[in-house]
């Protein structure tokens, strides 16, 4: 990417004043990135953003609150930071924003499908349009399109929408709301026994890691989550899907009108359980009842946290 | 915990459709339960001996009776509970009377619904825990919003009692809207002459601190607890200083301002007391009128006052009284007839309301209670009376019946004839509602012996002709179109709610109708209480009432107060909102969802935590389906009780 | 040990049909994008070309498992008094796990030592062991994450296995590797095997040579304890964790758990569900104290376990298989071998800049060769010094 | 056949004592007679006590071994298995898995001074032992307890304490943080008041249990009087779950609570990692 | 209880205290006949309902789940009904996508005076959840894959 450079230097002038910067570095093989904390002058030349920096790293502000934290984003990842602060769990004051215009990242478990066997990376080169991955000797040319990760790939807001420093040049983008649900669509158009049984085989699988909660930025409760809790007990510890598919739907819930649809839930998941269509929904829905978004406005106030005496879309049910 | 169950007959009201031997005997087996029987009557005394008998030979520490709605008589079996020296909060019911015997008569489908219901009640009894009250003190003074015949009861009687009032009013005067009337029915007092002595006590009574010409701008705390700022309007003059002697009125040279006080029927000086009696009798300039303050021209009044008062630059003061107790009293304000096309639309100056009537017929009104009509000054010999105007018509949304007007019409037209004895009144109703002591006898006596001509039918247009007015109208009992000439028509003008009404219901956090109309605490039981603990409805702001039923409201609430503040110590109810703070983050999502403000942020150990204002909280639970993690959960409606209940029916 | 087998690559699913008619039988399949092991079904089949998602730990450690049914039982006569029944329930089915790695299977033998050979062994996981044959399939190649080499095994390496099976033309080379693994040999789809222990021999040495260089684990227990006390050191490592559970759940060898009851009325079941180190839960106190309050602490505990305290009490085996799921999976790419390298290389705690220099440039070490002397040099005389010497002899006072 | 550790055996409440409002005793019998009669323990060992239907929690057994008739175990409410067993009464049943845990070495004790420090619920796990060096007093030299509440409400054991400060070879202190009506014993914190009392550390153990944070300043007071890490004991049940070493969460780096301890000397625990 | 075989569904109500559990006895007082499946759970305000209790009751066995509370403004909390509606509105729309039946989750608005409308709420739903028949249960796929391979090897 042409712009690590002007990035890094300008995570360099801030550095000074800041506690840390996150970014991203190389992970445990070429084809894998994986967060990096900068705190050092050093640790600048490791950084590294392309296509292969999936990593919402908005997900680490509200750990850190009370710390100078500087934070690199893609524009999807600024909606958390822009949904954190106005939910008022970080302070604008120790948050130093970092954007850049994000031509997309891929989706792991794209390049699986294709590429097959991803044990043994040789090396991976990414450009634009191309992802070029070397695994056990065997090159393979995947074209971007091909393994772009679905957000990307309607993405309305490849440019932080709210930073301090900006890298490069803006990216525009012509994708509609609509693109972003197809999948949505689709899938809700299925007979609902189909759908039901779905998510039985789906859910069934889940091991109940919470890597999903965990990834999420805006899963801030964390360590008080009600999926352990006793008091309130809302699930069994039982290893039925029951619980696990209530869960899915707890996170969906908590999030309405929160999400900013980074889609961690679903990456995270060591599984590949495809949750993130429950927060689309919701989100589809929200969209479509309220006209709103998550992590745009600041001083917004998500909607089921208010009200309207009269629903502009919420026709009396006459019932 | 060891549960009693107690199934109750009702006589043969559940006994009827529900084999409650059945039911207690399928509760023996539910978790918890160590005793199980059916009963008569639990509610009687022997019912409630049996059960406190069975507390204590059984050791029982929770109670599920399945009888009635606990609507009826959970408060009685929470008694019994204490009486057996347990917790008043180790009870539940099943409510298998309104929700099961009433409504079906399969014994079998009942039986057995009820069974499940006491299965959820003893299962969420199992997760209920003791609560208990906690006690503040309270400050003994009330305020009352609004200065009408209701408020002015409401202060006096308080005031009688002992208590500090601090009465609000918006106007410059107190009296509302019985000081414009000229007479009232159905014994044809003077209106003034019967008000005027009470609106004396007020202003000389030591416990009443009157605020005229104010509004209330903010209002915090809680039952025992008020804090309310109120808004002093400006009034251009310094009423410590005024006098009321009204000699400013006299000079100011600015006749052309609104005459609210007479309905607009006149106008008025810039400066102005707006009738003799006025209490407080201060002057009041309205800036829109005043040369001076417009044009920075005149200031004649300052010259003549011999007191000094006038202050040209005087701004809106705002100041906080702390109070125990809200009475709103806030009356009603008059429907707007002009949306009736069919009357004129306010294009005939001959078509006036009945309020503006009463202001014509008033010897202390623009005319001197002399009948002019207001085209041309004649004196009306054809009045017709159109009743329900802004009433009882759901085209303009207001289908209710606002229960007066159909006396005062009756009442005018006695007056009419009194005044002008060749005249004649023409009354078209819909029907005639006169449910009160001596009030259709009074609207008899119109008829009878004022030979008022009582026309049931609607008005379908009013068209001028000539200098007079044709009314036309459906005599339905006749069954035909009839016409009438008129002199002058008086519309019955409805009441709705008073304009602002619906503000202050947010600020004093009350709910209030479709209408803007205060909502009473139980349409039934709690006429004059409101759900806002503290906060008490006296008059018509309420719903349409007339004086007499405005005044027993004012005194009603008056002895709500008294009655609250008979105790020094007030009990919180402790089905509240509880912040583990363990658990808490600190989001703050609770503190923004509470309608009521009670809960805030606090710091503990360094982090952000929410905290219950146990006082504040009405128990809604609102704060508790909001947040994610459960930390904050309603006392006796917990997350895990709920869940309780619904393991108790559905387990896959 | 001693017999060897050989199947055709056509007969495996006949083979594992057959094996269908007495146990359950768990065998690798994708299931969306995972590779899940599912109760074997023909029309489904299996996939053994790769590692799998998950293990098959569910196979003796389920994700929750019953301990025990209790039922109040009343006296309809005095309802005060009520009984209680307490059934355990010992689980019965037996499995066999088909086409698991050598590292999933040799996860187990870290379980052994605690679930078995301890003061107190754990009814219901002897069960499951015992009705349990692990059909381990010999890797083909390492891949960049694992690193079983590092922990005293290889990617042919029996321990834990019944049979051990290696594709050779045509079909799987089976080894015997136990007694158990015997009984699943009668079948008539198998033929002798020793003529094809040649070809198997090669394709173990090319899997050997196909695994990247092993990082030297060499004195990790002292060199974790030495940094224990390191706050930033532990803050940097666990910098990026995010404090799920993927990498323990994954993980072959993490056997913690939790105790829950669950009731249903009159009736109700106590069970055992995995937990893990990584959640705040796991140590939470009622009184809401919380020994390992922050990520770090719960991270250093999670390698501290598994590279020191381990190893500390059961003779040096670090209890780690290297299979490498919990690199792999990790949302964040939290990689542990990093971890226990650096703590190996943190030199001077008291100096104070804390370069704790993630040693990414290869390390220099000595290449380690197959079955090194981790073990051996781990069990050198301190690993024991506590438990078996001090607590018993309390213990038995008290019994007195 | 082996014997399955997470089986409780089934007791019968016989008797609940409320010791002050958060805590309630309950002693038990076991049902089986076998397992009663078989039935032994040091004293510091722990049980289980099961709420069918919410779980379990770990207890101290604070009845001696020298007094069989029933096992003792107090219960402070603080979480939902320790509010489940306060709703218990005589006759109910409930689940015990014991005794679990190491117990205080009391053999080594023998011919030594000992001094007791308790604060509230803490002074449950010193019960036992103290009944137990009551019940065989000549093999003990001066025994002296400090036992300190928040206030003579919150003082558990009270029917027994006028007997404690009777007794002319237990030398008994109490205390209570602030003034109170009608208390007529030391008032301050049990550090301080230690440091007045001044035990002599010669041939002296000193066992002490309470709120972590009384803990970590009774063990700075007991150095100052000259104490050794090796002549402190403290008991750490709480960290306890499965009880049998094998859940994995009680561990000290490389102790396990369970297995270990929950006794353990102030030196045992410091040469541990410090995740206190 | 069991449910009454052939009979009955299980239906469970979240009503709001002041409003429709008052609308519900109303119905009781006036002898307003209903259908019996209906089993109501107290709650003081539909702002109190989460959402996920409605959930939580369709993945627990509910084959229906109502919830009423006041007409909007009517709420005895102001705005309890108010928030109810949002999340209400989204829990209905969301259902769909887990393959659950819209209609078997309904919110309605009932006064403490409508007694007569609770009749028709009520008889109304339920009619519609017998229309929809028993819920689906919910097994996951390897209890069930296993449950088939036991059956066959029997």
């Amino acid at each position: 990417m042409q712009n690590l450079e002007d990035l890094k230097e300008q995570v360099r002038k801030a550095l000074p004043e800041l506690d840390v910067v996150i970014g991203w570095t190389g992970g445990y093989d070429p084809l894998h990135a994986t967060p990096h904390f900068i705190r050092r002058d050093e640790d600048i030349d490791k950084l590294q953003v392309n296509a292969l920096c999936v990593h919402n790293l908005a997900t680490y502000l509200p750990s850190m609150r009370g710390k100078k934290v500087g934070i690199i984003v893609k524009g999807c990842d600024s909606r958390s930071v822009v949904e954190l602060l106005q939910e008022k769990l970080i302070d604008r004051e120790d948050v130093t924003i970092f954007g850049f215009g994000c031509t997309g990242v891929v989706d792991q478990t794209k390049i699986r499908r294709i590429v097959g066997d991803v044990g043994n990376i040789d090396s991976c080169e990414v450009s634009g349009s191309e992802v070029k991955v070397s695994a056990s000797g065997t090159e393979h040319k995947l074209a971007m399109s091909d393994v772009l990760s679905e957000k990307c790939a309607t993405c309305r807001y490849p440019n932080a929408v709210l930073s301090d420093h900006f890298a490069g040049a803006e990216i525009t983008s012509t994708a509609t709301f609509e693109d972003g649900y197809k999948d949505v669509v689709e899938f809700e158009e299925k007979p609902e026994e189909e759908k039901f049984g779905f998510w039985l085989k789906e859910m069934d699988r889940c091991i109940r890691c919470y890597a999903c909660r965990n990834a999420c930025p805006m899963c801030v409760c964390r360590d008080h989550c009600v999926a352990q809790s006793r008091d309130p007990h809302w699930l069994s510890q039982e290893a039925h899907v029951r619980d696990k598919w209530m869960f899915q739907v707890i996170h969906a819930y908590h999030l309405a009108g929160r999400c900013t649809e980074c889609g961690e839930c679903q990456r995270a998941c060591p599984v590949d359980i495809p949750i993130l269509l429950f927060k689309k929904k919701m989100n589809k829905e929200i969209k479509e009842v309220f006209d709103y978004e998550a992590g745009i406005n600041p001083d917004a106030t998500p909607p089921l946290m208010t009200f309207k005496a009269e629903e502009d879309k919420i026709t009396e049910r006459k019932w | 915990m060891k549960i009693g169950v107690f199934v109750c007959h009702c006589g043969t009201n559940i006994e009827g459709t529900v084999d409650t031997a059945a039911v207690a005997a399928a509760s023996r087996e539910f978790p918890g339960v160590v005793f199980a029987t059916d009963t008569m009557y639990a509610c009687s005394e022997p019912g409630q001996d049996g059960i406190i008998e069975a507390i204590k030979e059984h050791k029982l520490d929770g109670v599920v009776v399945a009888s009635c709605t606990p609507r009826m008589h959970e408060p009685t079996f929470r008694r019994t509970l204490e009486r057996a020296g347990l917790n008043r909060y180790l009870f539940e019911m099943a409510n298998i009377r309104e929700h099961v015997s009433w409504i079906g008569k399969d014994r079998e489908a009942n039986t057995n619904k009820s069974a499940d219901l006491v299965r959820m009640a003893a299962a969420k009894l199992l997760k209920n825990r003791p609560l208990f009250s906690k006690q503040f003190p309270v400050n003994k003074s009330v305020m009352v919003v609004g200065g009408g015949v209701a408020g002015i009861q409401a202060a006096l009687d308080c005031a009688n009692g002992g208590l500090k009032v601090v009465l609000v009013e918006k106007d410059t005067t107190i009296g509302g809207k019985m000081a414009k009337l000229d007479k009232t029915f159905p014994t044809v007092d003077c209106s003034s002459c019967v008000l005027g002595p009470l609106m004396v006590d007020v202003a000389q009574h030591p416990n009443i601190n009157l605020h005229a010409y104010s509004e209330i701008e903010e209002v915090n705390g809680y039952v025992g607890n008020f804090e309310i700022k109120v808004k002093k309007k400006a009034s251009y003059v310094d009423w410590d200083a005024c006098t009321g002697c009204g000699l400013c009125v006299e000079k100011c040279p600015s006749r052309k301002a609104t005459d609210f006080f007479n309905e607009k029927l006149a106008t008025t000086k810039a400066i102005n007391i707006p009738f003799p009696q006025a209490i407080p009798k201060k002057a009041k300039i309205d800036p829109d009128f005043c040369m001076k303050i417009q044009k920075d021209k005149c200031g004649v009044c300052a010259k003549v006052c011999p007191s000094e008062a006038i202050d040209f630059t005087q701004k809106d003061e705002f100041i906080t009284e702390n109070v125990g107790a809200v009475v709103a009293a806030t009356g009603f304000d008059l429907f707007d007839w002009t949306v009736y096309g069919q009357y004129g639309g306010g294009k005939y100056p001959d078509v006036i309301t009945s309020l503006q009537y009463e202001r014509m017929l008033s010897a202390s009104g623009p005319s001197e209670g002399h009948i002019k009509r207001p085209s041309d000054g004649k004196e009306p010999k054809n009045v017709v009376f159109i009743q329900c105007v802004g009433s009882r018509d759901k085209s303009v949304g207001r289908p209710y019946c606002s229960g007066f007007c159909c006396m005062y019409t009756a009442k005018q037209t006695i007056l009419t004839k009194d005044h002008i004895p060749d005249s004649q009144s023409h009354v078209f109703y819909m029907d005639i509602r006169s449910p009160g002591k001596l009030y259709d006898e009074f609207t008899r006596r119109a008829m009878e012996e004022y030979g008022a001509n009582y026309i049931r039918g609607r008005v379908s247009m009013i068209y001028p002709k000539g200098d007079n007015l044709v009314v036309r109208g459906a005599d339905t009992l006749m069954g035909a179109q009839v016409e009438i000439d008129a002199d002058l028509v008086v519309l019955a003008v409805g009441a709705e709610a008073s304009v602002g009404a619906t503000d202050l219901a947010k600020k004093l956090r009350i709910s209030y109708d479709a209408y803007g109309f205060f909502m009473e605490g139980h349409p039934k039981l709690k006429p004059v209480e409101t759900n806002t603990a503290g906060v008490y409805l006296a008059g018509a702001c309420q719903g349409p009432k007339d004086i007499p039923a405005s005044v027993a409201q004012g005194s009603a609430a008056a002895s709500k107060v008294l009655g609250l503040f008979s105790q020094d110590m007030l009990a919180s109810d402790p089905q509240v909102s509880v912040v583990d703070i363990k658990r808490c983050i600190g989001c703050g999502k609770c503190i923004q969802t509470c309608p009521f403000g009670a809960i805030k942020e606090i710091d503990f150990r360094g982090m952000k935590k929410a905290d219950v204002i146990e006082t504040i909280c009405q128990g809604c639970g609102i704060c508790t389906s909001t947040c994610p993690q459960g930390a904050v959960q309603l006392q006796h409606f917990t997350d895990n009780q709920i869940l309780a209940e619904v393991n108790a029916i559905c387990r896959f | 040990m001693a017999q060897t087998k050989f199947i055709k690559k056509e007969s495996l699913s006949a083979w594992l049909e057959e094996l269908g008619q007495a146990h359950t039988v768990l065998a690798p399949r994708f299931e969306g994008d995972s590779i899940i092991f599912r109760p074997y079904d023909s029309e489904k089949g299996v996939f053994i070309d790769r590692e799998a998602t998950a293990p098959p730990k569910k196979a003796i450690f389920p994700q929750s498992e019953t301990l025990l049914e209790y039922s109040q039982i009343k006296d309809m006569e005095n309802l005060t008094k009520i009984a209680i029944d307490v059934k355990e329930t010992i689980p019965t089915t037996t499995y066999v796990v088909f086409g698991g790695r050598p590292c999933d299977a040799r996860g187990f033998t870290m379980f052994d030592r605690v679930y078995l050979d301890g003061d107190q062994v754990d009814v219901y996981y002897k069960a499951r062991r015992e009705n349990t044959c692990f059909i381990t399939l010999t890797c083909e190649k390492g891949e960049t994450t694992c690193f079983c080499n590092a922990v005293g095994s290889g990617p042919s390496d029996p321990d834990g296995s019944d049979l051990l099976i290696t594709p050779v033309t045509d079909g799987y080379y089976i080894e015997c590797v136990s007694t158990k693994g015997e009984g699943l040999l009668a079948s008539s789809l198998l033929t002798d095997g020793s003529s094809m222990e040649g070809e198997a021999t090669k394709y173990k040495q090319a899997a050997d040579a196909s695994m990247n260089e092993a990082p030297d684990f060499t004195g990790s227990p002292e060199k974790l304890l030495a940094v224990f006390d390191n706050g930033p050191f532990w803050e940097e490592m666990s910098d990026k964790c995010i404090s799920c559970g993927a990498c323990t759940y994954l993980c072959p060898t993490c056997y913690c758990f939790n105790i829950t009851d669950e009731a249903n009325g009159l009736k109700g079941t106590r069970i055992r569900s995995w937990d893990n180190c990584m959640s705040s839960m796991f140590t939470s106190e009622a009184s809401g104290h919380n020994p390992r309050p922050a990520k770090a602490n719960r991270l250093k505990n999670r390698v501290g376990h598994k590279f020191s305290y381990y190893p500390d009490i059961h003779g040096g085996v670090i209890s780690c298989c290297g299979c490498g799921r919990c690199i792999k999976s990790c949302p964040v790419g939290v990689d542990i071998r990093e971890m226990v390298k650096s703590a190996i290389a943190f030199v001077d705690p008291t100096a104070k800049e804390v370069p704790a220099e993630e040693p990414k440039a290869a390390p220099t070490e000595k290449p380690a060769p197959k079955e090194t002397s981790v073990k051996a040099e781990n069990t050198s005389a301190k690993a024991k010094k506590n438990k078996k010497s001090k607590k018993p002899a309390s213990k038995k006072k008290g019994a007195k | 056949m082996t014997s399955n550790p997470y089986l409780p055996a089934m007791a019968t409440i016989q008797e609940v004592i409320e010791e002050t409002p958060t805590i309630k005793t309950f002693r038990v019998t076991l049902n089986n007679p076998q397992i009663k009669k078989d039935f032994n323990f040091g004293p510091g060992q722990v049980g289980q006590l099961s709420a069918f239907g919410i779980g379990e929690a770990t207890f101290v057994i604070n009845s001696p071994p020298t007094r069989m008739d029933y096992l003792q175990f107090s219960v402070m409410k603080t979480g939902e298995v320790t509010s489940m067993l306060h709703t218990l009464s005589a006759g109910d049943q409930i689940g015990v898995r014991a005794p679990l845990g190491n117990a205080f070495p009391y053999e080594d004790m023998k011919g030594k001074d000992i001094v007791f420090v308790g604060g509230g619920i803490g002074m449950a796990p010193l019960r036992t032992l103290l009944l137990f060096m009551l019940d065989n007093r000549k093999d003990y030299g001066k025994i002296t307890l400090l036992y300190g509440a928040r206030s003579p409400v919150d003082m558990a054991f009270s029917y027994e304490l006028p007997e404690w400060l009777e007794r002319d070879d237990l030398d008994t202190h109490l205390t209570i943080d602030a003034e109170f009506e009608g208390w007529e014993h030391n008032v301050g914190l049990i550090p301080n008041v230690l440091l007045d009392i001044n035990p002599s550390p010669e041939n002296c153990v000193a066992v002490t249990c309470g709120p972590p944070i009384m803990i970590k300043f009774t063990v700075q007071a007991l150095a100052k009087l000259g104490f050794k890490d090796e002549q402190i004991y403290t008991t750490l049940e709480k960290r306890m779950k499965c009880g049998i070493g094998i859940c994995g969460r009680c561990n000290i780096g490389t102790s396990y609570v369970c297995q270990d301890g929950p006794v353990y000397t102030y030196a045992q625990l410091k040469e541990l990692p410090n995740e206190m | 209880m069991p449910i009454l075989e052939g009979k009955e569904l299980r239906i469970v109500g979240f009503l709001c205290n002041w409003c429709s559990y008052g609308g519900a006895d109303t119905a009781g007082v006036g002898r307003f006949k209903q259908p019996t499946d209906l089993r109501v759970i107290k709650v003081p305000c539909s702002g109190r309902i989460d959402p996920l209790f409605i959930v939580k009751t369709l993945l627990a066995g509910a084959d229906g789940v109502l919830v009423s509370g006041c007409h909007p403004r009517d709420c005895h909390y102001t705005e309890g009904n108010f928030y109810a509606r949002r999340r209400l509105e989204m829990l209905k729309r969301f259902l769909p996508i887990m393959g659950i039946d819209a209609k078997r989750f309904e919110y309605t608005w009932v006064s403490a005076s409508e007694g007569q409308r609770w009749q028709e709420v009520v008889t109304k739903f339920t009619e519609q959840i017998h229309e929809l028949g028993a819920a689906p249960k919910i097994v996951g796929a390897e209890a069930e894959e296993t449950l088939k391979l036991m059956e066959a090897a029997l």
